[in-house]
C-alpha cells in the first residue's frame, strides 16, 4: 500500500473513522465526515503538505481489521492506549484526544463518584459494546480490584440505550463518555432533556485517545506528531474540544493517567 | 493477508470461542424443538387455507421473516420489559422483569423465526406429495394424524431436508445476534477476548473455524438423515 | 411509556430511511440474479454424474453455508483484493458495493443450490422420461417439463433465500456500504443513541411493506406456475 | 351391510354423480360396469370419504351417517370396515412391499407387529410376491405394483373391499390368479364391490350387476339379466361392443 | 428396422434381461406377452434409452449403436423416431391434456404452435377425449389419462411405437375403440411393439407374438403358430391359463 503516492509527489492516506459514533466522528446528514476526531485530523491534513487525506466512514471492526490490514492508514475511534495494542498498531507519541468518561445514575444515586464505590454498593451495570474502549475500562479496573468488582457485561452499543435503561431502573448504572450525555440530557435541545432533573454524570475519569496508524506507517506517524504537536501549542484542539464535547478537557490534563 | 497473526492469541481465543458453542447450540436446539412440529402445523393451514389461522400465519411470516432478526430482538429486548414492568406493577406481581436471564429473550425471538422459515419450506415440501398417498393411508385405516406421521411426514421430509438443514446452519450462525441481549456465545465471546489488543484478525479467524466446525458437523448429520430417509427414492438421473 | 416513547422520531425517520433503500435494492438485484446463476450450476453439479464435480459442489456449499456472514465479508473485502494484487491489479478502491455483491453472490449462490436442489429431486422421474420419449433433449425436457415443476417446489424455499439476503444485506454497513439499515443505524447514532426504539420501528415497518410486496409477488407466481397440481389437503 | 341413497357429488360445474343409490348385502359381490369417465371410481372414492359426496346417505353394518355432515368419527370407522385398491396403485412410496401391507394392520388397527408380519407375507404370498418383501414400489413392475396394493387391501381382512379395476395392470395369467383369489373371498363371504372390465369375473362371480353411464345407474341385475337380456339401449350398446371380441 | 442383439441388464445383482434378440421390419405389428416382472417394460424402456442396458446393441432405421456406448447424439435420434406409451401413463402434470400431446411437437420437432394444436385435437378426438382439451392430468379419470398418454404418442407420428400396455386402464368398450385406433395405425404401415395381454389383438392385428419369461425370449412366431401350437412347455402354460377364460 506504500506505493499509492502520485506523480506529484503527494501521498493519499485512507483515514478511517467510526461512522456512527457522534460527537467523536460520524458521518453527517449530508454525507460529510466531522467529530471531534475527524476534524482534528483535518487540521492535521492541513500541515501536512506531503499528504492528501480521505475519509472513510466504517464500523469499528473493519476500523480495526482495516488498519491491521492496511487497508486504511490510519483510524481513529476515540481508542484508548493499552499494551497489547502496541503489537498491533502504532501509537504515537502525541495523543489525539481527550476522554471523559463517567457514570449516568440516577439522581438519588448522586453520592457515587467512582468504581470502587458502584461496586461496593453491588450496583448492575448497563452492557457495553465488547469493541467499546469503556469496556477495557472497566475490565482493567476489576482486573486491579479482583476483590471489589463491576458486575461487567458485554452487549450491543445500538442496543443498549444508557440513559434510558437507567431511568427505567432497569439498571443501576452506565458507562457513557461527557459528549453524549452532554448533548443527550444536558442541551436544552437535547433528545433526553426532560431527564435532566432524572439522572446525572458522574465523571470518575479523563482519558487520551489515540489514531491507530497501520505497523508499516511509522513515518507518517511522525510527521503527524509534528502536526498535532503544533496544533496544541496553537489551542486548536481546545477550541474543537469546545465545539464537540462542551467543555475543554485540557483542563484537566494533569489529571489524567493513562 | 499479510501482517503478523498473534497465534497465542490465536489459539488461545478459538478456546474461548469454543465455549460459547453450548449456549449457540442450546438455543438452536430449543428453537428447533419449537418450529419444526409449529413451522409444519401453520404449513398445513396455509394450504388448507384454514380461515382465521391462515392469515394469521402469513400476516406472522410476513413480518418475521421480512424484518431483521436484530431489529426483532431490539424491539422485543426493549419494549417488552417495559410493558411487563408496568403491568407487574399494576398487578402487583413480585417479580423482577429485569432479572430474566435474556436467552429467554433468545428462544423466543429465534423460535419465532425459525418457525416462520419452517413454514415455507414444508409448504413446498408437503406439496410435493402426492394427495394418492394420503388417501391410500386413510383407505387402510389410518388416521389423519398417523397418515401424516408415518406416510407424508417421512415423504414431506426427505423434499425438506436440504432446506431445514439450511435454516438449521443460518439459525446457528444467528444466534451470534444474541450478543445484543448479552448472550455469551461463541461471536461476543471472541469479540471480548479481542478487545485488549485489537486482536479482531484473530477473533473473527477463530469465530470462522468455530462456526465451519459445529455447522459442517450439523450439516454432515443432516446429510446422513437425509441418504437414510431417501433410500426409497428413484431420481432422474 | 409516552415518556419513553416519541412518535415523532418515527415519522421522521422514513424520509431520511426511504433514499437508502436504493443500495437495499441493488444489492439484492445484483445478488440474486448472480447467486442465482450460481446456484444452477452448483445444482447441476451435485446432481450431475460427475463424482469430483459433485464433491467440489458440496463442499463448496458446506464452507460457504457454514461461515458467517460477517466473516465472509471480511475475508472477501481483504482477502479478495490480496490475492488479486498477486497478478498486479489493485482493487482496493473499487466501489464497496462491488465487494458487498461479490459477498452475498457468492453465499446465495450456495444456499440457493439446495433449493434448487431438492426442488429438482423432488420431481417424479417418469416426467422426465415422458419428455424425453416424446423426442425432447434432456435439455428441453428439464426445462419445458422439469424446471416449471420444481420451479414452484422451489417458490418457497427461494422467497426464504430472498428476504433472507435483503436483510443480511444490512451486514454492508459493516464496511461503511449503507443501506436503509445502516441509514438507521446512522441515524440512531446521530441522536446519540437514543430513541433508537422509535427508529426500528419505523425500519421494520419499511421491511415489512416490502416483505409483504415481495410475498405477493411470489404468490402470484406460485398460482401462476402450479396450474394442475394436486396438493394434500387433510380432510 | 352397505346402504348408499341419493349420492350426488359434482367437480366445480361439472356434475359426476348424480344420484346413484346402491344397496349391498353382506356376502354380495358387486360388479360395476361402466364406461370410462362415467364416475366409477369417484362413486367408490366417495364411499371412502376420499372424496366428499355434495349429497346422500350412508349407511355401513349400524354405522349411518350423511355424506355431507360425517363427522370424523365415523369416517375413521367406516375407513376400518373396508379396504380400497386404487386404479393407480397408489402404494406408500416410502414403505417397501410389505411395510406397505402391514401398514394398516400395525397404526391403523394396533396389531402387533410381528403378527403383522406373518399377516402381511401370507398378503403378499397370495398374489403371488413372495420374493418382493423388501421392495420399495419404484422397484416394482406395474403388475407387480397393483399385486402389493390388493394385498395391503385383503391384509386388513376388512367387512367390505371395494376394489377400482384391480386386475389392469396384470397379464392374463395373473389376471387369472387374482381373480382366483377374489373368488375365494367370495366364498369366504367377503363383501366386495368391484369396479372392473372382466367380464368373465363378473359372470362367475358376481351375485349382482351394475351398469353405471354418465353418473347414473342405467341398470341393475344379476349377471344373468344383465348380460344375458339387458333392457336399456345403452347397456346393450355397451355389452355388444364388449362381447364382440 | 428395429433390430437388437443380446440386450442386457442388471438391476443392482437381479438380472432382469439376459440378452434378448429382436429384429422388427417395418409395418410389423410385434406383440410382447409375458407374466408380471419379466422384463417386458424394462426392454421397451431400454429400447428408447430411459434405462441404460449393460450390454447389446441397437439398430434403428439408419442409426446403429450399442446400448452402453450410445451418445447423445444417436440417443435423442433414436427417441425422435419412436414415441413411449407408458404403463402408467406419465402425463406431464404441468400440461394439459392438449399441452401434453402438443410439447412433442412444437419443441421436440419445431412444428409451428398452430399446426401442432390442429394434430394435438386430431390425435385426442381419435382416442375419444375431444371435450377435455384443456384438462390437466389431476382432473382425468385413469382411462382417460392413459388416452391422453396414446394420443401423446400417435401424434408425434413417429417411425416406432412402443405400447406398454396401453389398455391396462381402459373399459371394455374403449379397449375396442383404442385397439381400432391402433388397428388403424397398423393399417396405416406403422411399425409397432406392443406390450399387451389383448390376447384377441394380439391375434387379429400382430404379425408376430414374442413370448417372454424370466429375461429371455421363450418363444417367438406368428400368432398362428404361438396360439396354435406353442412350442414351449412354459408357453403352453401361460397360454392355457390365459385361454381358459
Ligand atoms: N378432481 C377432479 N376435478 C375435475 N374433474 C374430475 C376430477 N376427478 C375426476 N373428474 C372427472 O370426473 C369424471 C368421472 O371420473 P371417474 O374417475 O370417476 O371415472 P371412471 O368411471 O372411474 O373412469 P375410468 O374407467 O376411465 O377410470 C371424469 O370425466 C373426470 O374427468
Ligand atoms: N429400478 C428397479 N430397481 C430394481 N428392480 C427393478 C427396477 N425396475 C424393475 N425392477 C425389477 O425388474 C423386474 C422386471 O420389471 P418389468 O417392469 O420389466 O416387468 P414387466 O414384465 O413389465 O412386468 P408387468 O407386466 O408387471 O409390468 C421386476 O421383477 C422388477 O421388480
Ligand atoms: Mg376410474
Ligand atoms: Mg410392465
Amino acid at each position: 500500500a506504500d506505493e499509492a503516492s502520485s506523480d506529484s509527489g503527494v501521498r493519499k492516506i485512507k483515514v478511517a473513522y467510526d461512522q456512527a459514533s457522534k460527537p467523536i466522528s460520524w458521518l453527517d446528514e449530508n454525507g460529510n465526515a466531522t467529530g471531534y476526531d475527524v476534524e482534528v485530523m483535518k487540521l492535521v491534513d492541513e500541515l501536512l503538505p506531503d499528504y492528501e487525506f480521505e475519509y472513510v466512514g466504517t464500523t469499528n471492526e473493519d476500523l480495526l481489521i482495516g488498519v491491521t490490514q492496511g487497508k486504511y492508514h490510519v483510524g481513529v475511534k476515540n481508542a484508548f492506549w493499552t499494551e497489547e495494542r502496541t503489537k498491533k498498531f502504532i501509537y504515537p507519541e502525541e495523543f489525539l484526544g481527550l476522554s471523559s468518561t463517567g457514570l449516568v445514575l440516577k439522581k438519588e444515586n448522586e453520592h457515587i463518584k467512582t468504581l470502587e464505590q458502584f461496586a461496593s454498593e453491588n450496583m448492575t451495570l448497563a452492557p457495553i459494546a465488547a469493541n467499546n474502549a469503556q469496556y477495557t475500562v472497566i475490565d482493567e479496573y476489576n482486573k486491579a480490584n479482583p476483590d471489589n468488582p463491576v458486575k461487567l457485561q458485554a452487549g450491543d452499543a445500538f442496543s443498549v440505550d444508557v440513559i434510558q435503561w437507567v431511568n427505567e431502573g432497569r439498571v443501576d448504572g452506565g458507562v457513557s463518555i461527557e459528549g453524549p450525555f452532554e448533548k443527550q440530557v444536558l442541551a436544552e435541545d437535547g433528545p433526553y432533556h426532560n431527564l435532566v432533573d432524572e439522572v446525572v454524570y458522574n465523571e470518575f475519569a479523563v482519558i487520551k485517545t489515540w489514531p491507530l496508524f497501520n505497523k508499516e506507517e511509522q513515518k507518517f506517524a511522525d510527521a503527524y506528531d509534528e502536526a498535532i504537536k503544533k496544533l496544541k501549542e496553537d489551542k486548536k484542539l481546545n477550541e474543537l474540544m469546545k465545539q464537540f464535547y462542551g467543555r475543554d478537557l485540557f483542563e484537566v490534563l494533569e489529571k489524567v493517567e493513562r | 493477508m499479510s501482517s503478523q497473526l498473534d497465534f497465542e492469541f490465536l489459539i488461545d481465543t478459538f478456546f474461548v470461542a469454543l465455549s460459547g458453542v453450548p449456549i449457540a447450540l442450546l438455543i438452536t436446539v430449543v428453537a428447533m424443538t419449537i418450529a419444526l412440529p409449529l413451522g409444519f402445523l401453520l404449513a398445513l393451514t396455509r394450504i388448507n387455507r384454514l380461515p382465521i389461522l391462515s392469515q394469521f400465519s402469513s400476516v406472522y411470516v410476513s413480518f418475521v421473516r421480512g424484518t431483521p432478526v436484530i431489529v426483532q430482538i431490539f424491539i422485543i429486548y426493549n419494549s417488552v420489559p417495559i410493558l411487563l414492568e408496568e403491568i407487574f406493577q399494576k398487578y402487583d406481581v413480585g417479580m423482577k422483569v429485569y432479572d430474566v436471564n435474556p436467552i429467554w429473550y433468545a428462544f423466543i425471538v429465534f423460535s419465532l423465526n425459525t418457525t416462520a422459515i419452517l413454514i415455507e419450506v414444508f409448504r413446498s415440501a408437503i406439496s410435493t406429495v402426492s394427495k394418492g398417498q394420503l388417501e391410500a393411508a386413510m383407505a387402510v385405516g389410518l388416521t389423519t394424524l398417523q397418515a401424516f406421521r408415518r406416510i407424508i411426514i417421512p415423504q414431506t421430509l426427505v423434499v425438506a431436508l436440504p432446506n431445514i438443514c439450511t435454516a438449521t446452519v443460518n439459525l446457528i450462525k444467528a444466534t451470534s445476534l444474541g450478543y445484543a441481549m448479552s448472550l455469551h456465545e461463541i461471536t461476543l465471546r471472541a469479540q471480548v477476548a479481542a478487545n485488549p489488543g485489537y486482536n479482531y484478525v484473530e477473533a473473527y479467524i477463530d469465530i470462522f473455524l468455530v462456526y465451519l466446525i459445529i455447522c459442517s458437523l450439523v450439516e454432515f448429520l443432516f446429510k446422513l438423515y437425509e441418504k437414510r430417509l431417501s433410500k426409497y427414492k428413484l431420481v432422474i438421473a | 411509556m409516552e415518556k419513553y416513547f416519541d412518535a415523532s422520531y418515527l415519522w421522521g425517520a422514513f424520509p431520511m430511511l426511504i433514499p437508502y433503500l436504493k443500495v437495499t435494492f441493488w444489492v439484492v438485484i445484483l445478488t440474486v440474479l448472480f447467486g442465482t446463476l450460481l446456484g444452477f450450476m452448483l445444482a447441476a453439479m451435485k446432481v450431475g454424474n460427475s463424482k469430483i464435480a459433485r464433491k467440489i459442489a458440496n463442499g463448496y456449499t458446506t464452507v460457504l453455508r457454514c461461515t458467517p456472514s460477517i466473516v465472509l465479508l471480511f475475508l472477501v473485502y481483504y482477502g479478495v483484493p490480496a490475492l488479486i494484487s498477486n497478478i498486479g491489479i489493485d482493487i482496493n478502491d473499487w466501489d464497496k458495493i462491488f465487494f458487498v455483491v461479490l459477498t452475498f453472490t457468492l453465499q446465495f449462490g450456495a444456499i440457493m443450490s439446495e433449493v434448487i436442489r431438492s426442488a429438482y429431486e423432488s420431481i417424479d422421474k417418469g416426467q422426465f422420461e415422458a419428455a424425453v420419449s416424446v423426442g425432447l433433449s434432456n435439455k428441453q425436457a428439464y426445462w419445458r417439463i422439469v424446471v416449471p415443476q420444481a420451479f414452484v417446489v422451489a417458490l418457497p424455499n427461494f422467497g426464504n433465500a430472498l428476504l433472507e439476503l435483503m436483510k443480511e444485506g444490512s451486514l454492508a454497513y459493516t464496511i461503511g456500504l449503507i443501506d436503509v439499515m445502516g441509514k438507521a443505524n446512522l441515524i440512531i447514532a446521530g441522536n446519540y443513541n437514543s430513541h433508537a426504539l422509535e427508529i426500528y420501528i419505523a425500519i421494520s415497518i419499511i421491511y415489512w411493506i416490502l416483505s409483504i410486496a415481495i410475498e405477493q409477488f411470489f404468490s402470484l407466481l406460485e398460482k401462476l406456475f402450479s396450474k394442475g397440481k394436486q396438493v394434500i389437503k387433510s380432510v | 351391510m352397505l346402504q348408499i341413497k341419493n349420492i350426488h357429488k359434482s367437480f366445480g360445474k361439472n356434475q359426476i354423480l348424480k344420484g346413484v343409490d346402491v344397496q349391498i348385502e353382506k356376502g354380495d359381490v358387486t360388479v360395476i360396469l361402466g364406461p370410462s369417465g362415467s364416475g366409477k371410481t369417484t362413486f367408490l372414492r366417495c364411499i371412502n370419504f376420499l372424496e366428499r359426496a355434495d349429497e346422500g346417505e350412508i349407511k355401513v353394518d349400524n354405522i349411518e351417517t350423511s355424506f355431507n355432515k360425517a363427522r370424523k368419527k365415523d369416517i375413521l370407522a367406516i375407513r376400518k370396515k373396508t379396504a380400497f385398491v386404487f386404479q393407480n396403485y397408489s402404494l406408500f412410496n416410502n414403505k417397501t412391499a410389505l411395510g406397505n401391507v402391514t401398514e394398516g394392520l400395525v397404526v391403523g388397527r394396533k396389531i402387533p407387529k410381528a403378527k403383522a408380519i406373518e399377516i402381511g407375507k401370507q398378503a403378499l404370498d397370495k398374489v403371488g410376491l413372495s420374493d418382493k418383501y423388501d421392495a420399495y414400489p419404484s422397484q416394482l413392475s406395474g403388475g407387480q405394483q397393483q399385486r402389493v396394493g390388493i394385498a395391503r387391501a385383503i391384509a386388513v381382512n376388512p367387512d367390505i373391499i371395494l376394489f377400482d379395476e384391480p386386475t389392469s395392470a396384470l397379464d392374463p395369467e395373473l389376471v387369472g390368479e387374482v381373480l382366483e383369489v377374489m373368488r375365494t373371498l367370495a366364498n369366504e363371504g367377503k363383501t366386495m364391490l368391484v369396479v372392473t372390465h372382466e367380464m368373465s369375473f363378473a359372470r362367475d362371480v358376481a351375485n349382482k350387476v351394475i351398469f353405471m353411464d354418465d353418473g347414473v345407474i342405467v341398470e341393475e341385475g344379476t349377471p344373468d339379466e344383465i348380460f344375458a337380456a339387458p333392457k336399456e339401449v345403452r347397456t346393450q350398446q355397451f355389452l355388444k361392443r364388449i362381447l364382440r371380441d
